[in-house]
């Protein structure tokens, strides 16, 4: 990870945590290194089970890693207990205390700081002006709906003036169109504040709107880091590609390699570019990645990159997925936007060529 | 009415019946045996004293005359029974040090047999209640064993250099309340451990991520949040504790009377049944005042029952 | 043949009476147990009980005749009558013995601990006005009519007087007294050998046993008066085994099985000839054998009327509270 | 690890619940060691010996009373448990409905009363009924020791109740259980833990009982305790400890018996 | 609400569900009419607390209506309690029966009904085989993960072989990942069997890809029922355009009708087609509807239909959404697919036109 001109809000060098001993024991994390830049909207995603709780965990300070180390601002915060390191945590269920009303919850972090009464008051007040609950500042926490409990979740971690702000899927218990608007609200008070916010979610649609950069976790790792658009466009490996959005993987080989792309010969024996992720070196057999949207349906003829037969037509609203046999025997999806006009234009059973243009192939890793 | 509306209300009806139904035997036995004998006393408590114990039949306001107000035997003077409210009163203040004391001891016991591996929780519990196995009168011997003079406990602080004299513990308030605290103890920690361990820890790592240092969190979180079980745990050591007569007997030397043993001696050697009908209904009053209070109090904070 | 309900002080009864008599008559004997005069009374009187036998103080003994609740089944007519000591034959609680048979008898008297106060343990003074050496060291047991029989004697009155001045008197001696004391219990061996006193009101029987564990301790009769209580055997009017009843009183008032009963409880019986039979330290024993010197001081504790226990009772109220 | 911060751990509470056990099981243990003294004292050791489980075991008094005790405890706790079980079901998860809250209060009434209280009261009014029907059982004592024992089976199983999901007896019915059926495969097993927490509860309160018992025994129906409390004018010998230590054994093995019924449910909790 | 060819399962006629009483009344359900087909995947979406769960209680019988009835294949189901009625429910929460195995709680029903041992092993056997969870028959549910359970949540309901299966938001509690692939098993299942399926759900994307037909509900009622082509080209209003989908709404005014289309002008002064629902008759100032995808940017110019400048930029990963503040102050969002050449060619603050091609407006009702 290269250490950019901006300054270093964390900095999780080589952190593992192991849970168990012997047979049993679980790797939450192995050897995870990581930089995240002041003010900067980074998510972790992953699937469930991954590593991002327990990431998030240990920069908070209820849990400690077996090795490695953590940086604040450059300082090892190993000796800070979870009280005494300026990060506040957004907790998935909220973790709103039922027995205070919304202000009270917000002014909590606060009281405990020991700030005098008019200062909490004035910075409640803001608080709840920034997430547009001041009408509820007396409600019990109960009284509310998700969406606003989340909002003094917010607000409550936001009080402190925290250096950074750890979101751990705030939005995932929310309906769909709630959690849209959450995501720009959540966008909106990142921006006006400057916090740093460390952003957990599964859900990549999410990862890919919000982020300034993502890390992709599995299995305890960090797959690949960069801005959505090298996340989803140039995926490193197979993993990364297969979370991220639908794709169509096709087994090909390297012909050859000029600079940053490739040349590789498609099972039909057609050639395409393709690029390949940094520091490899592809040759021989590999797989590539290319998304359904990159990818067009035409009538069939030699100028077709692909062809096969249309097996089934999802209607997605926006686009319309068609999945297609390739006659290589594997599934081929092509994404096409919908007009209004009615249908796709294309039938099930019907069959159909596939045009890729340049540079829509990836190459990956593994 | 629509047939939807009539299948409604029939299911609200039967449900409401079946409800009934379930708890008619645990009602009955209770009617029978736990609650409806409260009248025979209430009936008792407004009839004269028969020679030799037990009522004459004919009615008298007597013995509520005598719960509070006395005619003194020698000046026939009337004054505040005093003999009767400072006996009250001690009850009260004992049971009320009881209950804090076994909450003391208790509430750190019960939080920590909550923050056990879930499978070493049981065995915790049963550990707690294991005691009570044994009769309360050979508890209360075996207490007596401890603190006597020449028992355990001051053999063991001799020994070790501690004290030079044996300090008199057996027969003192401290031994009463001691021996109340020991055999309520389980009484308090299991309804604590039944709301410790529905407690969510997420909201103590809500807590410590707000600054809150370990006390704070303790008064300011896990305390409010377990409060129905503190409740609960307190109306049931209070209660028991408020009208035991065995461990003061045993522990206290006797000399002092609590209201449990203040009714004894009416309905026994002081052979004045409508006088203890009516103590007893005084204590199952003020008891019942007791609960109302903490139920509303449990109320105010928005806590359920344990 | 048959059964036999025996409803008797707790730890009372020796378990080889019992057998011998159920292999001697064939009867199932079934013992049940109570702790006070009161309790028994208030469930004999109460009905439905089941009991034949019970064994009450003869202080109680009166009221148990006067509600009606004894079968007068004429012991004075039985085989083994012959063997009650005479002294006991014509009491005050049941002249002629028509209802009861001697149990046992025993004295309540001082005990003291000799190697903490030397002095004369023959005064209720050890307890009404405790020496420097007994102050905060002194029990008392909580029998209401022995001790108020004891403080009634000390301050010059009858037993069971109602004359308010004794009484006045009796209430203030104990009020001033109570503070001295450790407490109001029964006084167990473990309490005489552990120090937890250094002297008790307490019984003879009872003192006696603290005396086998601790040589120190002395029985005294308080010159100003003590009680003499006899626990007596009788049948219940609604018994249902009264055969078996009559059977069983006869039987006791045989000096060998007499002597079982004192052996177990420790306690003299009423029956002539029992000390023969009776264990060695128990023939000797000072606590169960009265001194002449002592015999006069010496009185039955009987009921009281109504009105005397109502005070009696708002006076040890008083001092409890 | 260095700095380990254990949110769960608060500072001292280990140390005082140790504490707590200590008192606890301290004068259990020389409780036990005095069952052993071969003198007739529980407070001074004169030297090992089983004479007093063998005095025990040979008066038919005490161990007629300890079974009598252990009977009236379990057929009062199993009574007790089932009625409770019955009625928790029937005041917990519902809307409020007329004679919720009097149901409530009056299950959990004989907690509120003195003993001394409802021991006279059950004399005076069973007396009558053995008079008048001349049934003078174990059947009395029975019932007296269910009714105060019911609001302590009551608590934990209500707990339990509350905390059940109701969509689970639900999806039963939605699978043609009728409500019997969902009851007895559904409702039931889930309830077990706290139906057995209830049922010791029951227990050991009955087991515990002086008071009710000696007011209501007939002839022939001494109690442990109320054997003991006969026995406390005169002098508690070691045999007490030792029919004590059995008993102690005895609530070990149960305990350890129901641990080992109630952990296959404790895993699906 | 047209009777059509086919046979009806459910049939909801004009069911309301009061809750409380007085003030405190809440409408849960006011009104409903709803034709359900056999062999349908029907689909009730809507936000949270709009009376899907309500409904679907009713239908189970866990739950009795105000006024109103429902029929089962043309018979009142009313006096039925839950256990006799030939339908059955996933619940949202799985419930599964914690102290069973997997085996044991898809044979539950059958047992219940009292089904020959013999028979109760082959379905069982069989319902393992369509869920594909032979190898776990006899793990415990806890010891399962969710999607499993979900499965066998599925497997349980399917075993009596209802006519009629409820399903409330099965997938909802699951990761993006997991949904995906439970959401193309549902279907399977319900192709394999043919039974109907009533399938509760607050995601509109997963409406718009499973369901045959949509009932779009808002508040106790039913707004607009159809296919997942006509709610989301064809929203009859607000909510309904709004709850499905990005929409950008525009005041205009009807100038003309011909036949099923009108012709609107904007406020730029340019006129453009629009379609309006059924049995409405607008006209005056209206509110059109235009899904983001369906404009395209263009360099400003005579040509467009409207201008605008680009405000921000969200990248979709498939696509990228150009938020562009119009001239006449109101926001336009345009989405355009991703070629995967880089960023999309805008940047904020540029100028831009919008072009609208023929037929893309929907006139609502409100
Ligand atoms: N206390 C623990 N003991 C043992 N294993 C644990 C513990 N906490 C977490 N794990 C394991 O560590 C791994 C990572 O867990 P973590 O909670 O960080 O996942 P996650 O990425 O947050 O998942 P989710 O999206 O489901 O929240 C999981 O396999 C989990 O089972
Ligand atoms: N038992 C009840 N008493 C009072 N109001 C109720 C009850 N059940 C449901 N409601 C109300 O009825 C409305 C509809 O609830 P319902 O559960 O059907 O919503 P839903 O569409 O399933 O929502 P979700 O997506 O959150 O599950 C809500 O406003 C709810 O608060
Ligand atoms: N009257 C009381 C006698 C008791 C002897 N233990
Ligand atoms: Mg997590
Ligand atoms: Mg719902």
């Amino acid at each position: 990870m290269s250490s950019t001109s901006k300054k270093a809000a964390i900095e999780i060098r080589g952190v593992s945590r192991l849970y168990g001993a012997g047979n049993a024991q679980v790797t939450a994390l192995g050897g995870v290194f990581l930089t995240i830049q002041e003010n900067e909207f980074f998510t972790l995603l992953g699937p469930s089970g991954c590593g991002k709780t327990t990431l998030l965990r240990l920069i908070a300070g209820f849990d400690f890693p077996t090795s490695g180390e953590i940086l604040l601002h450059g300082e090892d915060i190993a000796p800070l207990p979870p009280f005494k390191r300026p990060v506040n945590t957004v907790f998935q269920s909220y973790a709103l205390f039922p027995h205070m009303t919304v202000a009270e919850n917000i002014a909590f972090g606060l009281k405990m700081l020991g700030r005098p009464a008019d200062e909490l008051r004035t910075r409640v007040a803001e608080m709840l002006e920034l997430v547009h609950m001041t009408p509820m500042r007396d409600r019990q926490v109960s009284q509310i709906s998700g969406g606003q409990q989340q909002r003094v979740a917010l607000a409550r971690a936001l009080a402190p003036k925290p250096k950074v702000l750890l979101l751990d899927e705030p939005l995932s218990a929310l309906d769909y169109k709630l959690r849209k608007e959450m995501q720009i609200e959540l966008k909106r008070v990142q921006a006006e504040t400057g916090i740093t916010f460390i952003f957990v979610t599964h859900d990549q649609e999410e990862a890919l709107t919000m982020s300034d950069r993502i890390a992709v976790m599995s299995a305890g790792s960090v797959r690949q880091v960069g801005s959505p658009w090298e996340i989803y466009d140039h995926p490193a490996e197979r993993f990364v590609a297969n979370f991220i959005g639908e794709t169509n993987f096709l087994e090909v080989e390297v012909v050859s390699i000029e600079g940053t792309s490739a040349r590789v010969r498609l099972r039909s024996g057609k050639e395409i570019p393709a690029t390949f992720p940094e520091q490899t070196n592809p040759n021989g057999k590999v797989t590539i990645v290319i998304r359904p949207e990159h990818a067009a349906l035409m009538e069939p003829s030699a100028d077709a990159t692909l062809s096969g037969v249309v097996e089934s037509i999802v209607y997605l609203g926006t686009d319309t997925a068609i999945n297609v046999r390739l006659d290589g025997g594997s599934l081929f999806t092509v994404r096409q936007q919908n007009s209004r006009s009615g249908p796709c234009g294309y039938s099930e059973g019907q069959t159909v060529g596939i045009k890729l243009s340049d540079d829509v192939a990836q190459i990956l890793k593994d | 009415m629509s047939g939807a509306q009539q299948a409604a209300e029939n299911a609200r009806r039967r449900d409401i019946r079946n409800r009934w139904l379930l708890s008619a035997p645990a009602l009955l036995i209770i009617g029978l045996a736990g609650v409806g004998p409260l009248f025979i006393v209430l009936v008792y408590s407004f009839l004269a004293p028969g020679n030799y114990g037990d009522v004459k039949w004919e009615f008298s306001t007597e013995a509520w005359f005598n719960v509070f107000l006395q005619r003194d035997i020698f000046d026939n003077t009337l004054s505040l029974a005093d003999a009767h409210v400072s006996i009250l009163w001690r009850s009260i203040k004992l049971a009320l040090a009881t209950t804090v004391l076994s909450l003391i001891l208790g509430f750190p016991t019960a939080y920590f047999i909550a923050s056990r591996p879930a499978s070493y929780r049981q065995v915790w519990l049963f550990l707690i209640t294991i005691p009570f196995w044994t009769n309360m009168l050979i508890r209360g011997f075996a207490i007596q064993e401890m603190i006597r003079n020449e028992g355990l406990v001051n053999t063991v602080l001799m020994k070790l250099g501690v004290i030079s004299a044996p300090i008199q513990m057996l027969y003192t308030d401290f031994a009463i309340l001691l021996g109340m605290a020991y055999v309520h103890l389980p009484l308090m920690v299991l309804p604590l451990y039944a709301s410790m361990e529905k407690l969510d820890f997420r909201l103590v790592e809500a807590g410590y991520d707000l600054y809150a240092t370990r006390f704070q969190v303790l008064r300011r979180i896990i305390i409010p949040l377990v409060k129905p079980g503190i409740i609960a745990g307190s109306i049931l050591v209070f209660i028991p504790a408020l009208s035991s007569y065995v461990i003061p007997r045993i522990l206290g030397g006797g000399k002092n009377l609590m209201i449990g043993n203040l009714i004894e001696l009416q309905f026994g050697q002081g052979r004045n049944w409508p006088l203890g009908a009516s103590l007893s209904i005084t204590l199952v009053i003020i008891v019942l005042a007791a609960m109302l209070y903490y139920v509303k109090n449990a109320g105010k904070t928005g806590g359920g029952h344990a | 043949e048959g059964e036999l309900n025996i409803y008797n002080w707790g730890n009372y009864t020796n378990p080889e009476l019992i057998k011998k008599f159920e292999e001697t008559y064939k009867v199932k004997v079934t013992l049940t147990d109570y702790d006070s005069n009161d309790t028994a009374l208030a469930k004999i009187r109460q009905g439905g009980h089941g009991f034949d036998i019970v064994v009450p103080s003869a202080s109680a003994l009166p009221i148990f005749i006067n509600e009606g609740l004894l079968l007068e089944s004429r012991p004075d007519q039985m085989e083994n009558f012959k063997n009650v000591d005479p002294q006991w034959v014509d009491v005050p609680f049941d002249p002629g013995r028509h209802y009861s048979v001697p149990w046992q008898w025993g004295t309540t008297g001082i005990a003291v601990d000799k190697s903490v106060y030397s002095g004369d343990p023959n005064t209720s003074a050890i307890f009404l006005d405790p020496p420097p050496e007994l102050v905060g060291k002194v029990n008392v047991v909580p029998e209401m009519s022995d001790v108020m029989h004891m403080v009634v004697t000390y301050a010059g009155g009858e037993p069971c007087t109602g004359d308010l001045t004794v009484l006045k008197k009796a209430r203030d001696l104990l009020v001033a007294a109570k503070p001295k004391w450790i407490s109001m219990d029964y006084g167990t061996v473990e309490k005489y050998t552990k120090g937890d006193l250094a002297a008790s009101v307490d019984w003879n029987g009872a003192t006696f046993r603290g005396r086998l564990a601790n040589p120190n301790i002395v029985y005294g009769y308080p010159k100003e008066g003590y009680p003499i209580w006899m626990d007596n055997a009788t049948i219940l009017k609604d018994a249902k085994n009264v055969e078996n009843a009559k059977l069983f009183l006869n039987f006791i008032m045989d000096p060998q099985n007499a002597a079982m009963i004192s052996a177990f409880a420790r306690y003299a019986n009423g029956i002539k000839g029992s000390e023969a039979y009776m264990p060695e330290d128990m023939k000797t024993a000072p606590e169960v054998n009265i001194p002449e010197s002592a015999k006069a001081a010496g009185k039955f504790n009987l009921a009281c009327a109504p009105e005397v226990q109502e005070l009696y009772t708002k006076i040890w109220t008083e001092v409890q509270k | 690890m260095r700095n380990r911060f254990d949110i769960r751990v608060q500072p001292g509470f280990a140390t005082i619940a140790m504490l707590c056990f200590f008192i606890l099981y301290l004068p259990i243990a020389t409780l036990v060691v005095y069952a052993f003294n071969s003198g007739s004292s529980i407070a001074r050791w004169e030297g090992f010996s089983l004479q007093w489980f063998a005095a025990a075991w040979n008066n038919t008094q005490v161990i007629e009373a300890s079974i009598r005790s252990v009977e009236i405890a379990t057929f009062a706790a199993v009574i007790a448990t089932a009625v409770a079980t019955l009625a928790a079901i029937a005041t917990t998860r519902t809307e409020a409905y007329r004679g919720l809250t009097f149901k409530y209060s009056f299950i959990n009434m004989p907690l509120m009363v003195p003993e001394i209280v409802t021991a006279v009261a059950l004399l005076i009014l069973f007396s009558r009924i053995k008079v008048w029907t001349g049934y003078s059982g174990l059947g009395y004592l029975i019932i007296a020791h269910t009714a105060f024992c019911v609001p302590f089976a009551y608590l934990p199983i209500r707990a339990r109740l509350e905390n059940m999901d109701l969509s689970l007896e639900r999806a039963a019915a939605d699978l043609y259980a009728t409500p019997f059926k969902a009851f007895r495969y559904i409702t039931l097993p889930l309830l077990w833990p706290g139906i057995l927490a209830g049922l010791m509860l029951a227990f050991v309160i009955s087991l515990d009982d002086v008071v009710i018992t000696e007011f209501v025994k007939s002839g022939g129906q001494d109690t442990l305790p109320t054997y003991m409390l006969g026995q406390l004018r005169r002098s508690i010998t070691p045999e007490m400890n030792a029919i004590s230590t059995v008993f102690l054994l005895l609530s070990l093995a149960v305990v350890t018996i129901f641990f080992f019924l109630s952990r296959p449910n404790e895993k699906t909790e």
